[in-house]
């Protein structure tokens, strides 16, 4: 559906270096990375925006690279939302038809059935100027889907929201994907709209692509450092293989011994991924770790209770607030954590 | 919170507070009043004089030499306005929108000559080049445009000192549009001169108001320029100037009366009739 | 990301590729041109003519009176900005933080006065105040100040027509200082004029010398304003439209070339000297 | 220590409504509540950058109402840090001493002494928009202190920064609450802040002084909805006391019935506040309700699930993510949820 082969592209001091990925049809797709990263520049790259310097974009299997936006039909969605302050609700859900030559009263027919579909029928007068927030996004997408784009483009629709806006607009993006088919790309920061809604995603950090496919592959078995520390992972531990027993291997991780499931041969160098959820106090199950430690600190966060335990080196648990208050946590109390193997994901670099 | 501190707090009762809580304030509004003075002392003067001979003044106000002459005045100056817009804002456009390069910094700096040369060298600037023996001036007078002495070199004249701030006006105007707003229009089909008719421009519309008035004022003001090629027929400033060193002081004297009076009247209704020109922010 | 997409994405091969794919640019170029091109077809002729004849050029340059001239205009012009600088920043200063008013409406209108009035207008203002037998020009010839076709008028009218330009441009960069940082020094124990003399003036340096700069440019380019108090001594308007009136074009064209060259190559060095002014953000 | 007294203040369009606020020496007060509501108004006007229009403001039992801020010995600290871009980190923290008259060498004595204290002797003679977000924060914090000033107003100073150079922050301005015994006054819209560092707080809402008082009390028990809902308690619920049994009232929420531990008498309509880490998924002890009901969705925040589930009315409970893996909880399971009464807190209206 969307393909980028190896894209390079240099924007005043910022460099898109030899970007390729595939976006399939039907796909909830995430571009995320630290601000500044790029990710908007693939965007508009694919909405026809910025031209390559090298490389080629293809859409539907046709190669776009020197074909002007207003030919592509790709649907494009800002952060803040970009209505046309000039024009009220009404006329620009119908930009986009008027400037395509749909006459008169289709296009008041199709705009009026916008409206309904998005529940904003009682704006239809108003001016960009007087809505809300969550009034714009929906007037935003309205217009961007009134000419039937088969892609949806969104940079970061959802961070200029409030919570419960965010929720409806969630729901409006999923029943698009599921239920019209649009394949859409989305720019975020929020590791939790791609825990929600991706189904596959890229990572790009300073240019360059760092890791795409499946979301769940990406946010849970990232196969860089790089990536496993920006898709959130709370502990990520140096370590070597020192032996292997049963099909498991037995990392040293500075004198913390764990037991993680993988095939990397004794000697080899390591990294360690475990979530900060998926340590526990306790004592393990079957092919679980026990490690013991010292509680160094217990940061309270929402519902929240972060605790780091020195157990040699330092290892974060998450817990809700209730159980560390139940467990007594706090500095100086011994603690026994329980680590399952298979909860470990081991990066070979 | 866009809630500026620092400054006098309330309107009500500012002034009367500056002297007890802020004399530094206080001097500076004092110094200011010196640069502020001169100008209310040079409009008191002229105001008090002529209108302590009302007589003479309806004379000089009603005589057909001055009416022709601002009416000239004005309409050279939207004549060249005009033509300012419909060429100057295409560049205001494409200087807004490309990215920083030598050539560009070479244009920027073109479009500012007129800024920078000595009023007298801007005119002469325009008569050779418009003279009937000039580059444009020989090839147009064939088609029977001729400027020496003429309403198209007045007009020429006027065109050339006002550029610049017309094409500087309209170009911020321009930069100021989100260029996202573009972008969507783009996705949404529009091509380049589709989104700059429908959604660039009608944004600017407030900028490019404010130039052509900025412009126009500059154009009407023109004395040395236009009077290079063109000393007749009569421009405002040129028959003040014709008729200070012939008649002397009292004529005109009248006659800047009346065009100080013409000029902020219409200065204050155009600034007031763009005022509620492209807001679009607290529309209801 | 400040970005801007939409333009052209490149600069090597920008034109080239606008011919394929983005025609209305492309026009909208071509019609800017159109202006651009009346300065450079301006530039190109007198410079032409002039270098042809290379011998009565450098005569005219050596002259004294064209040196006087250019010596006497931009110290004037210089001089007037001084006066300005000194009681124009506290004006501004006080207009950037005093909050919207009505007395706050009239003043800046009235600092826009010498913008809006034909420049022949502005000079009979400043005539009729500073003649010999006016408001301000008798007490002031009392103390031995004369101002009818003397220095001191020269100054005075380039002050006014110039004032607006330093003054609004002054202003733009105190509005631009962050008032935070005005706020933290004062609870940091600093006094208002302390703050201002310590924050606030050293951050709009810029704007300051971008300010005089601009002022100065104006000052030295007036023509009408100036005759009309000080036909004598000759600035360099007045020089090159005495020499266009009695002896023709030859030589006030060269005059003007001259002062051409003048002007460009001291405004660019200017402009270079304040590009490296109060750049605090990029210091290394 | 400080005394907002009847205070009254018109910006533009913005006005700040009455408010009386007492802070006491040594407190670590803070003031929240949403963007927009006139807390840095409220900092600005106890460091004399804004004059009441009505209302007399106290430093020290002293009325200070028409004192210029530099004579009211109170530090600021802005969200941007608002260093001098044309002075370095040295003249920066010497501005104060400087133009409070310190010589020379005493000056630059105090200068090193705050650059030793803040860790930033090595960036001294480096210029602001050389320095990091964490850089920056210092030397602003340095310059604030180095006048002595026994009050620091300190404006939304965390939200800048990310997250390793908060707690290095927040560590700092504890030490200069405890040991240097600063009242610090702390504008933020972070509830994390709030329960990292305040003895007490006030709300502030649409200029309203909302409540004051223990921050604890404050975001446990509020004594309004709108508080309730600004700190962050996830389950607001409407009700009426049907009767009282044992020193409890019997509530009942929308056919929802709660036992929880309050006064009032039965008949009275009452709010209930429980926050969603006090909703667990099991059986209760002595004094818990037990509630059954459905899943409705599960939304995973990063180490954290929140569960919504229907019980007549919809509660959201917060658990880990294994948690409420361990108990397969999707949409469409049935679960118990236990509720102690005493998490309940009522708000009598």
């Amino acid at each position: 559906m969307i393909e980028l082969d190896h894209v390079s592209l240099t924007l005043g001091s910022f460099l898109l270096d030899d970007v390729s990925l595939t976006i399939n049809r039907g796909d909830y797709y995430f571009i995320v990375g630290p601000s500044g990263a790029g990710k908007t520049v693939i965007l508009e790259a694919i909405a026809g925006l910025h031209r390559p310097d090298q490389g080629r974009i293809l859409l539907r299997g046709e190669e776009v690279t020197s074909l002007p936006p207003e030919k592509r039909g790709v649907g494009l969605v800002y952060q803040d939302f970009s209505l046309f302050p000039h024009m009220s609700v009404i006329d620009n859900i119908g930009y986009g038809l008027r400037v395509q030559g749909m006459g008169g009263s289709d296009a008041r027919r199709e705009v009026a059935g916008l409206l309904d579909e998005f529940g904003i029928a009682h704006l239809a007068n108003r001016y960009p100027g007087t809505l809300s927030g969550g009034e714009k996004q929906r007037v935003a997408l309205a217009r961007a889907v009134a000419v039937k784009p088969d892609i949806l483009l969104l940079d970061e629709p959802l961070s200029a929201l409030d919570p419960v806006t965010q929720e409806r607009f969630i729901h409006d993006l999923q029943r698009l994907n599921r239920e019209d088919g649009l394949t859409i790309v989305q720019v975020t920061h929020s590791r939790r709209e791609v825990r929600l809604l991706a189904t596959r995603m890229a990572v790009i950090i300073d240019g360059c692509l760092m890791e795409e496919g499946d979301a769940g592959v990406v946010l849970n078995a990232p196969r860089s450092r790089e990536v496993a520390s920006f898709v959130g992972i709370e502990n990520i531990l140096d370590g070597v293989v020192v032996k292997r027993a049963g099909g498991h291997a037995v990392v040293d991780i500075g004198g913390l011994v764990l037991e993680a499931v993988t095939d990397a041969p004794a000697g080899e160098a390591v990294t360690l991924c475990i979530r900060s959820d998926d340590i526990a106090p306790g004592t393990p199950g079957d092919l679980g770790n026990s490690v013991a430690g010292v509680v160094v600190r217990v940061v309270e966060n929402g519902p929240i209770a972060e605790v780091r335990v020195d157990c040699g080196v330092e290892l974060i648990a998450a817990m809700t607030r209730r159980a560390a208050r139940d467990l007594c946590l706090a500095p100086g109390i011994p603690v026994t954590l329980s680590i399952e193997a298979a909860a470990i994901h081991v990066i070979r670099e | 919170m866009d809630i500026k501190a620092g400054g006098p707090s309330s309107d009500k009762g500012q002034w009367r507070r500056l002297w007890y809580t802020d004399r530094c304030m206080l001097w500076f509004c004092i110094m200011g009043a010196a640069i502020v003075g001169i100008t209310v002392l040079a409009l008191a003067n002229i105001a008090l004089t002529e209108l302590a001979d009302p007589v003479h003044l309806l004379e000089i106000a009603a005589s057909s030499e001055v009416i022709g002459s601002i009416l000239l005045t004005f309409g050279a100056g939207a004549n060249a306005v005009l033509i300012l817009v419909l060429f100057g804002t295409p560049l205001a456009y494409v200087l807004a929108r490309s990215r920083p390069s030598r050539l560009k910094g070479l244009v920027e700096s073109i479009v500012d000559v007129p800024l920078i040369l000595p009023h007298t060298v801007a005119g002469l600037l325009v008569y050779l080049l418009f003279m009937r023996r000039g580059w444009l001036g020989a090839p147009l007078s064939e088609i029977g445009l001729a400027f020496e002495d003429a309403y198209p070199g007045t007009v020429v004249a006027m065109l050339f000192v006002a550029s610049p701030f017309f094409i500087n006006t309209m170009r911020e105007g321009f930069e100021k549009v989100p260029i996202h707003l573009e972008n969507v229009a783009r996705t949404l089909g529009a091509g380049t001169f589709t989104t700059f008719r429908t959604v660039t421009l009608p944004l600017s519309l407030r900028h490019m108001f404010n130039g052509a008035i900025f412009a126009w004022g500059r154009a009407i003001g023109e004395f040395a320029a236009v009077i290079m090629i063109a000393y007749y027929p009569f421009i405002i400033s040129t028959l003040i100037y014709y008729s200070f060193a012939t008649e002397g002081i009292r004529t005109s004297r009248s006659i800047a009366f009346v065009v100080i009076v013409v000029s902020l009247g219409v200065f204050y209704i155009l600034r007031r009739l763009t005022r509620y020109l492209g807001r679009y922010d607290d529309r209801a």
